[in-house]
């Protein structure tokens, strides 16, 4: 790509992924939420991965790192619900901190938890999908 | 009536581009439209006359909101759609690289 | 209201057969995409701002993936006339959807019709949901309070799809 | 409210992003995670059958309580009939995972083997441990995406292929379920099993219930593999590593497909006389058709992959029976029988089954090869595989003691009591072209021994312990399961879990009034 389309790629992807995030911290207060602000973290990193090209990262070593990423987010997720079940009176999936008052940002109990995890593994598995597409180079037949 | 009827013509669309269809892009882009006109279904049970997005104002409490249940459904159906799709599209891939076409006829064991 | 929905649906429609009968793959995959667009006009038309986010940004990633295997590639849809098997599939592809279709339509006569729709489980998510969950967003309430355990489900499938994708594309499955 | 329900959930899950996340690192870690897990599971589905009987207990996800007697949660619900079916998955699990310890090691990539098996695990327990309707699907999207990627897992064109050809029936199978689930909401606004039976004892259109009936039968039965549906089915499971055939033919088949067929045929449609004689129609035919697919086969996965879906049949057949005379009002006692009978089959295919692929697998283990024609001569070289496919081919050909003699018999004495003699007749006739294709698979595989082959035999040595103590243990449970047929043992076990099928008000009354 030209440098052109580099150096405006580099101005936008920031703003998108800074959008992203408060999509996923407003989520319990706006519409969006983990999916949607993860989505768009993954685009984001996806706009500057095809800008610059798969070769300019060394992608191999990325790869195993957001597996890791994606997997202790989707950890903390089943550590959050089951923590309800020791926090909260036995019961799996318990919304058990303090609802605060409805419209301000903390507040809600867990969810807004629940959002920067699902986000977070989100954005992380898209962009796996996308890198290991991009990756896998096998010789087609002659 | 009639928009429920055009969301299940466009699900038999992608029904008739599964049966007929002889390219493995083909057949996922049909599953992808069949998906897509499931989340309509689901929207257009939700909808209520007069209704507003589900987002709570406090300040106006006699609002009248549109059923976010289906909403919640289908946004969990949109992300396991992608899941499948990725899933799809990487056997596809794969099989490109090994056969070199994406046509059903030339490869071996899909052919009926 | 039903009848704009229609109008967009009929687009997605033309948009689909488009979708299934293009002779290039690329443009195939693109009209698909467009349908997935249509879809984003009528979520915002049912007053689900939530679902037009999500919709518009995974089939923006849906596109980028579709293409990603399909740039590369011949992109002619190898055409050849339709053999024997090519007219079974058709005429039965087409019976099963004239039956289906008018089955459908006679199905639906007793069913509430748009916007006229009552409520049985999600009155009480509506009433004193914001009580209830702390949530002023009813539908992140739903997904991640009420219905928590989907939604953990629905972040397992994708982590799962990651896994698939990673095992399926091994150089070497055997040693 | 019963805490152990969700353990049988999380735990997988939880293990497998443990083995995820440490896979990289410890390398021995995985299988042995793998193993502990289903001990565990093992042994909390086995605690449960002892103290669910007749009881029927639930869990309120996140603890929402139902307001005026509408559930608004998420329920999971365990009573007799999903209590055995846990337990079969739990226990096939726990011999594959153990088998696999060996039979893995010839793979690359084992730590995504049993991340995956985990995840496999982990949604079909979810499938059946659910009350809720969307949340089944959530669950059978979790486990059948495990099952794709584990049946291309060897990563050459035959898996590649199967793995497609599932993925894209498996798809229209999830979206015709999607579109069922829809429009069950459309009409009665819940989701929960229960509650949707309770709305539509208010009183429902005919032509209206008969589309969402076919719908969801037409997508389950395409998980089912019944014929008209069965396409998938021989490439999937014939292509899979074996460990994993044996889950797929043995437990997830049932799992994901007759289990919910069963549960919501009964426990949330009422059951009516036309869908009861389509069901017995499509178990007939997939009993006759499945058997004459696998008598020319000679590709050893391929030919029990078209047996399952013959066995399959008889389930299918003999719960249809009972269904059409529940929906005549007529005989409840037969009726009773005929459930039993299928419900007893469905746990003895479980069993030798899963043993049949196993030995399958030791056999392309030790030889290479899939191909009937190739091999032979096998019984001395491999005694201990040899005598357990032996066991299991009696058994799945219904030859007394072993197991699937009884419960055959309980279905043909079923069928004949309800006056349905062609079907009994065209039962016993499969079971002897059974018969014969397993005497052609044993003679072939173990006795005949051709002069080729016969100097190679020195050097082919039996399996390492782990696969053979699996094998070992499921044909002990071959030959076991047989005391299910005793009346004692049989009214402690299958009773209940037909009582609760039968009983059309038990599980709606016993849920909304909890």
């Amino acid at each position: 790509m030209t440098i052109i389309v580099k150096k405006t790629t580099q101005l936008i992807a920031g703003m998108v992924f800074m959008y992203g995030i408060y999509v996923i911290v407003h989520g319990h207060l706006t519409p969006g939420g983990g999916f949607a602000g993860g989505v768009i973290i993954a685009g984001s990193l996806i706009l500057v991965t095809l800008a610059y090209g798969g070769d300019f990262l060394k992608l191999v070593k990325e790869e195993t790192r957001t597996t890791i990423v994606e997997s202790l987010a989707t950890i903390l997720v089943i550590t959050i619900a089951v923590s309800g079940l020791l926090f909260g009176t036995k019961i799996f999936f318990n919304n058990f901190l303090p609802k605060g008052i409805v419209g301000h940002l903390v507040s809600a109990g867990v969810l807004p938890l629940y959002n920067i995890f699902v986000g977070t593994e989100v954005a992380a598995s898209i962009f796996i999908i996308f890198l290991s597409l991009i990756i896998f180079k096998e010789e087609s037949p002659k | 009536m009639i928009a429920y009827v055009m969301c299940f013509i466009l699900f038999l669309v992608g029904l008739y581009g599964v049966i007929t269809r002889r390219n493995l892009v083909k057949i996922a882009v049909s599953l992808s439209i069949m998906e897509i006109s499931t989340f309509l279904f689901f929207a257009l049970i939700g909808f209520i006359d007069g209704g507003v997005a589900p987002i709570v104002d406090p300040a106006d409490p006699a609002r009248v909101y549109v059923d976010p249940l289906p909403q919640a459904l289908v946004l969990t159906a949109i992300v396991i759609g992608l899941a499948t799709t990725a899933m799809l599209m990487t056997i596809i891939i794969r099989l490109y690289r090994k056969y070199g076409t994406f046509d059903i006829r030339e490869i071996k064991n899909l052919r009926g | 209201m039903e009848l704009t929905i229609s109008i967009v649906t009929g687009f997605m429609i033309l948009g689909a057969l488009y979708a299934i009968h293009a002779k290039d793959l690329l443009s195939s995959v693109i009209a698909c995409a467009i349908v997935g667009y249509s879809l984003v006009i009528c979520f915002l038309l049912l007053k689900a701002p939530d679902l037009a986010i999500v919709q518009i940004v995974v089939d923006t990633i849906t596109l980028i993936i579709m293409v990603a295997v399909v740039i590369n590639s011949s992109r002619e849809e190898s055409y050849s006339k339709l053999d024997t098997q090519g007219y079974v599939s058709a005429i039965t592809g087409i019976l099963i959807i004239v039956i289906l279709l008018y089955f459908f339509i006679v199905s639906i006569q007793t069913l509430d019709i748009l916007g006229k729709s009552s409520l049985r489980m999600a009155k009480y998510y509506i009433e004193g949901a914001a009580q209830k969950t702390g949530s002023a967003n009813l539908v992140t309430g739903v997904v991640f309070d009420f219905r928590g355990y989907d939604t953990m489900g629905e972040a397992i499938v994708l982590v799962t799809a990651v896994l698939g994708v990673l095992t399926i594309l091994r150089l070497k499955g055997k040693k | 409210m019963n805490p152990l329900i969700p353990l049988f959930v999380v735990t997988p899950l939880a293990g497998a992003f443990l083995i995820m996340i440490t896979g990289r690192f410890l390398k021995e870690f995985d299988k042995y995670l793998t193993s502990l897990i289903l001990l565990f599971l093992v042994i909390i589905s086995f605690y449960s059958l002892s103290t669910t009987g007749e009881n029927l207990s639930i869990y309120k996800v996140g603890g929402w309580e139902p307001i005026d007697k509408v559930p608004i949660g998420i329920y999971m619900v365990m009573d007799g009939f999903n209590a055995i079916i846990v337990c079969i998955i739990n226990l096939i699990g726990f011999l594959s995972a153990l088998y696999s310890i060996s039979y893995i090691k010839r793979y690359t990539a084992g730590n995504y083997f049993y991340a995956l098996f985990c995840l496999m695990i982990g949604g079909m327990n979810g499938v059946v441990l659910s009350g809720d309707l969307f949340n089944i699907f959530v669950f059978l999207e979790i486990s059948v995406i495990s099952s794709y990627a584990l049946v291309a897992f060897g990563v050459e064109k035959n898996e590649l292929e199967a793995s497609f050809k599932y993925q894209v029936l498996g798809g229209l199978a999830s979206f015709l379920i999607l579109f069922g689930i829809g429009f069950v909401y459309w009409k009665t606004k819940t989701l929960n099993i229960a509650d949707i039976k309770e709305v539509f004892s208010n009183g429902y259109d005919k032509t209206y219930y008969l589309f969402v009936q076919i719908l969801i039968l037409s997508g389950f039965g395409l998980k089912a593999a019944i014929i008209p549906f069965h396409a998938w089915l021989p490439d999937a499971h014939s292509s899979a590593p074996s460990p994993i055939s044996a889950m797929l033919s043995g437990v997830f088949i049932k799992a994901v497909g007759i289990y919910v067929i069963l549960r919501l045929f009964f426990n949330m449609f009422v059951v009516s006389e036309g869908m009861a004689i389509l069901i017995t129609t499509m178990g007939t035919l997939s009993m006759v058709i499945g058997v004459f697919l696998a008598i020319g086969q000679w590709d050893i996965k391929r030919l029990l992959a078209y047996h399952s879906i013959s066995q399959m049949g008889y389930v299918v057949l003999s719960v249809g029976i009972g269904m059409i005379l529940i929906s005549r009002g007529s005989k409840p006692e037969v009726a009773a029988l005929a459930i039993v009978g299928g419900i007893f089959h469905l746990i003895n295919h479980a069993a030798f089954k899963g043993l049949l692929f196993l030995n399958a697998g030791a056999i392309e283990y030790t030889t290479g090869t899939r191909n009937l024609k190739e091999m032979g001569g096998l019984a001395r070289s491999m005694p201990v595989t040899s005598a357990t496919s032996f066991i299991a081919s009696m058994s799945i050909s219904g030859v007394p003691p072993f197991n699937g003699f009884f419960s055959k018999l309980i279905i043909i004495i079923a069928a004949i009591m309800a006056k349905f003699y062609l079907l009994a007749a065209l039962a016993v006739v499969v079971s002897i072209i059974t018969l014969a294709s397993f005497l052609k698979f044993q003679r072939y595989a173990f006795y005949n021994k051709s002069d080729t082959i016969d100097n190679d035999n020195k050097k082919f040595k039996e399996v390492p312990f782990p696969m053979a103590f699996s094998m070992i243990v499921l044909s002990i449970l071959c030959v076991l399961l047989s005391l299910l047929a005793i009346p004692d043992v049989r009214h402690t076990i299958l009773t209940p879990a037909v009582n609760i099928l039968m009983d059309q008000l038990k599980y709606t009354s016993t849920i909304i009034g909890q």
